[in-house]
């Protein structure tokens, strides 16, 4: 039990160390456009994760590190994209808000609300389709239930049963809107009943609160029991993004909401409670901080995104019509001229 | 050869990559039982049954969204939008999701994924269900954009959008569908490769190019014309994204002259982008400017006789054709 | 109560005829595109209408020569229109999907599923904006509860307390599929927990039943206590176009609606049962049948559609700038010298 | 005159209409007691109050069908999108809502309804949030397109768009916010016609035609060029639909050379619909082809040496013009 939660801990620790650095690196400069940081919901992803597993999928919103990183994309990798670098997950095309990771089964890092929800019913689709044992995890934030992205991913997925599990990560804000001008009801879940679509909903400051009850629903979509709405009460102690004064609340509301709901603090009492030495969690702590150094290190360090790979991404290779990039319209090449495996007539 | 409608030509082609592919299937509103609204699914989902032949709830953003996702895992979906009006609201993704991914994910996802159905005019349809959107989406990178005018080609460059890799706009003519066209026996299995244009006539004194179903009545004008000794050589982009503006700058170095005929709006769109490539890379050649002969610039309206006027016609073609010819 | 009954008995059968002529005309070849007939609904409109107030508002999908006539559009307007004729109700620019009527408050006519919905809560919106007593019927089928449309509208109606109905129209097939394939659940009601909004829901054969349960929902809008979902049960007789063929629900099943279902028959037979004499029925018949003809020989000889109107529709005149009609471009004419009363710089 | 902000002036012409007309009012994300999310609304709710300045959820089909609802009985929206690229989810509404509705009522209904926002590449923001949409949305007929380049246009056509009784595309240089500019007073109350294209400096042995960010650009390289001793005509289109094509016109038959400049992919829109007109009005005038500098035809990358790869560059704007002059 102690094992499974040091894990956890390790791992939320390791994304808030992550976010910290890439916020200094944004303030000196170095990590430019948007950064939405994801300190303070850590136990959301860390304990969803865990009640997955590695062949299942996720997909999530712009607000991304997080999930990038338990899914299993290295701290490397995702500061290296953050500093728009070759080696970045994304190879520094995507940026914080759009990293990947095929290998981890992580489908991204999605910039319009509400737009990747039927991406992640699609998944699921395919999972069925292919009748695999997989489910897919989509999340998105309280301020994308009312866009009709929501509601179309939801009733397909709905309707044709499918294995996912939606989790609105129900942080309270959307940018600088409270929830309650914003959504009809202030329970999401309200809207599981019109979908027909079976429901959960709790606080997620506690990464075994999470685990227990993400299981529950990732087994009844495993089972074939279609699609699950998961409302997890969660809170950012950051603001919406670097840019964000953050007027819209009181620094009373979120220094209260540090001191009582933070799920780093909350798992490291916990393991102290349990009887865990504080040099095991010291250790750990440094263990990260390299990590998290040498990540810096390695994206301070890395080539930059390359032209080449920009280009070669456009359109996938398979029938490779150089695409235009001649925005000067000059030297101009006849974009038609097909390359030579592009004769066989496509693949 | 045998003669297939357009409308058979694509039933055909969707037909045979499912068979060749399990992971083909195809999704759309009505789709199924009830055999297509415009027939040209018909009897799929009696061969391929109800788990590949998919009816959809009046969600076009939500299962294209889907297609999407089932491309990005490795499903190789078709996605029939009623007719294309429909597409607005699934617009953001197509252009954000699909088009996006491969670059925003540095090639880890590739979208396999065809949009298809009928664009442009139905007739007397009304404003909201008349659109051509050609224009629209072939100014987005990572699409090709594919307008096939006959059913030879309908059916080779349907099979050619379901094997790429990449997400294919394929705009089908609505009033195209009944037209009918030699097409190759289906063991003959003809691809036909993006971004190559046909040479649909030739002829010496004025290029027209067009596409969709204008196509038809160019061929009837050049051949009216003929008989008055003027000569236009005939080109079908089949592909608007990307163009194979080479084979019509070839020919305008022949003939001196140029003429686009669409079946939309004039502003933009490919129809100004070929005027743009050809005055750029022809510009020496050119006897007379690139004219244009197009739709009205008017939402469409329901009286059939408006309609015929807003419409591209036989006559507006002949008489931008003559005068590029300076005879009018 | 007979009284009233016989003038919806009126209503009915205008509609009714109306449209059965509007098909004899379509299969001539005197009307064209889509003809979406209402035969078989009919106590819907009529019902509601006789629940609002003449400053009231109604707004409703394609399928709507019902509802333009309820509103106070003549049948010689709505005729001419199908047949293209500039004394037509949106001067044959519109068409069948299209009937507009300022006058009647009707805003009409939508041909994209759930694109009006919000167009109703936006009307609905101007009502309590400008303090108005007002209130909106937003009308739509239960093929559009699964689009984003209906969503972001109810949405928005609910958390902004707006004062509308919104009428889910359930003839049971969205074209040619069946309720149960296209919704996760077959009561659409139930949405309306997630919504936070007030929900009805019955059969709408009978149009005494449909009047006492809109007026219900209407007057809650009216005392400002936002929005109500009401679903009403219905059916259509015809295909859902001209050119549906029907196979997907047998002739038994057509049948049996039609004898026990017809808004028509059903109102009928109640003033007969009432003690109204079958020859004053015989007379109102007959005065819709006089009626009817009219219409069509009316919008037969009517002038057609012009194109000085399509022109001056494009854009409104306050600030004319001429716009392009050109397609061929020529002649070319310069669009942007502005007009004697554009110079003013607009109003 | 004054110096002001494109940003605040934009807000003047909010605030300066919205005192002027009750049935104005402002709908959209952030707007109201966020300030805005670019500021260009700061200060508006504090004045108008929340019945007025409405912040909306995220619902852009939802609040856009709002407006045109509202507009079309009787008040006059202005419905701000947080920046263009999220019209995309909301196309519908602006197409077959907003610009159809007039024609389809035959004139019954009109919709004097502004939609607005910050257009273009924002810097490093990805390539779902750097769109410029002056090409989707100036292909349709039944809107007016109109993009600012200066404060005091920002301002003269803001106030514009919001007393027409038209739909309005309101396109703002996500990038030019910060930029200064001489603005008239307030009591000169300046309102800018649509359809009036604005010479920006003049020039006679080349002209360009630009209009957003690269405006900037343009009026530097052209400054530039003059010690060259090459003298550019720089013209702003102002707005984009309807096109002031007679004023380029005239231009180029006095410079007898024309550059179009934007930021945007190159593939048809209102650059490709530029060369069209002036190649067909101005043809024996041109001394070379019409030639253009756009965007590369890429996805927008994040990173920053790759988006400044991508985005037309003051070099390329340069290079293209040497080129037009035949010394390159
Ligand atoms: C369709 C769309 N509209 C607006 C935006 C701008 N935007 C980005 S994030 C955001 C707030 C989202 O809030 P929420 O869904 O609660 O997620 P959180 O940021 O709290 O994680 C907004 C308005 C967008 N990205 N997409
Ligand atoms: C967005 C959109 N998708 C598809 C269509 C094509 N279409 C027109 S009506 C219709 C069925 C609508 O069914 P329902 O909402 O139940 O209304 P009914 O026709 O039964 O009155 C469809 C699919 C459309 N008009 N708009
Ligand atoms: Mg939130
Ligand atoms: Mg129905």
């Amino acid at each position: 039990m102690s094992e499974e939660l040091l894990a956890h801990y390790r791992q939320m620790q390791l994304i808030r160390r992550v976010e910290e650095e890439a916020a200094r690196a944004y303030l000196a400069g170095k990590i430019g456009g948007f950064l939405h940081l994801y300190i303070g919901q850590e136990a959301v992803a860390v304990g969803s994760e865990s009640a997955i597993r590695k062949t299942d999928w996720m997909i999530q919103t712009y607000r991304d590190h997080g999930h990038a990183l338990v899914r299993g994309t290295s701290a490397r990798a995702i500061m290296a994209e953050l500093f728009g670098k070759d080696t970045g997950v994304s190879r520094g095309l995507g940026g914080s808000m759009h990293m990947f990771d095929a290998e981890h089964r992580f489908l991204g890092g999605h910039g319009i609300v509400g737009g990747h929800i039927a991406l992640g019913s699609g998944a699921a689709f395919r999972c069925k389709y292919l009748k695999t044992e997989e489910v897919v995890l989509c999340f998105f934030g309280d301020g994308a239930t009312p866009i009709g992205g929501f509601h179309e991913g939801l009733t397909l997925a709905a309707i044709w049963k499918l294995p996912i599990v939606f989790v609105c990560e129900n942080n309270h804000y959307s940018m600088g809107t409270p929830m309650e001008r914003t959504n009809p009801t202030s329970d999401v879940t309200l809207k599981g009943a019109g979908y027909g679509m079976a429901t959960d909903r709790f606080e997620g400051h506690d990464v075994e609160v999470v685990v227990e009850r993400m299981k529950a629903a990732v087994a009844r979509a495993r089972r074939g029991e279609g699609p699950t709405l998961v409302e997890i009460l969660t809170y950012r102690f950051r603001g919406h993004s670097m840019s964000d004064p953050g007027k819209y609340r009181t620094a009373d509301e979120v220094e209260e909401m540090k001191r009582t709901r933070d799920p780093v603090k909350i798992a490291r009492e916990r393991l102290l409670a349990r009887g865990v030495a504080e040099e095991a969690l010291a250790t750990i702590d440094a263990a990260i901080e390299a990590e998290v150094a040498d990540a810096v290190a390695f994206a301070e360090s890395a080539p930059p995104a390359t032209a080449e790979q920009m280009r070669q991404t456009v359109l996938a290779p398979s029938v490779a019509y150089p695409p235009r990039f001649d925005g000067a319209h000059a030297p101009f090449t006849v974009d038609a001229a097909p390359q030579a495996d592009a004769q066989q007539g496509g693949r | 050869m045998r003669e297939l409608t357009y409308r058979d030509a694509l039933n055909e082609a969707i037909a045979e990559e499912m068979v060749r592919d399990p992971n083909v299937f195809l999704m759309g509103e009505e789709v199924g039982y009830y055999q297509g609204a415009y027939k040209v699914t018909r009897g799929l989902i009696e061969k391929f049954g109800p788990e590949r032949v998919i009816d959809t709830p009046i969600a076009e953003s939500g299962f294209a969204g889907v297609g999407v996702g089932a491309a990005m895992t490795g499903l190789r979906p078709i996605i029939e939008f009623m007719t294309w009006n429909f597409s607005f609201v699934a617009i953001d993704q197509i252009i954000n999701s699909a088009a996006k991914m491969l670059q925003m994910s540095a090639g880890q996802f590739k979208i396999p994924i065809v949009f298809r159905g009928p664009n442009a005019t139905a007739r007397q349809v009304g404003s909201q269900h008349s659109h051509s959107v050609d224009a629209v989406y072939a100014n987005f990178p990572g699409l090709y954009v594919v307008y096939p005018s006959t059913a030879r080609d309908a059916k080779g460059l349907l099979k050619m959008a379901i094997r790429d890799d990449n997400p294919v706009v394929f705009l089908e003519g609505e009033t195209l569908y009944g037209q009918k066209g030699e097409v190759p026996d289906a063991d003959a299995d003809e691809v036909i490769e993006f971004g190559k244009a046909r040479i649909a006539r030739e002829g010496k004194d004025v290029t027209v190019v067009t596409w969709g179903r204008p196509y038809v009545g160019v061929l009837e004008v050049a051949h009216e014309l003929e008989a008055e000794g003027i000569s236009c050589e005939v080109i079908d982009p089949r592909t608007l994204r990307p163009l194979d503006h080479g084979t019509i700058i070839e020919s305008v170095k022949k003939t001196n002259r140029c003429v686009v005929v669409h079946e939309h709006w004039p502003y933009g769109g490919p129809g100004a982008e070929i005027v743009d490539r050809v005055q750029r890379e022809a510009f020496d050649h050119l006897d007379s400017p690139v004219l244009r002969a197009t739709n009205l610039d008017v939402p469409m309206p329901y009286a059939v006789g408006l309609e015929n006027e807003v419409i591209v016609s036989k006559d507006r073609i002949k008489q931008t054709i003559l005068k590029s010819l300076y005879k009018s």
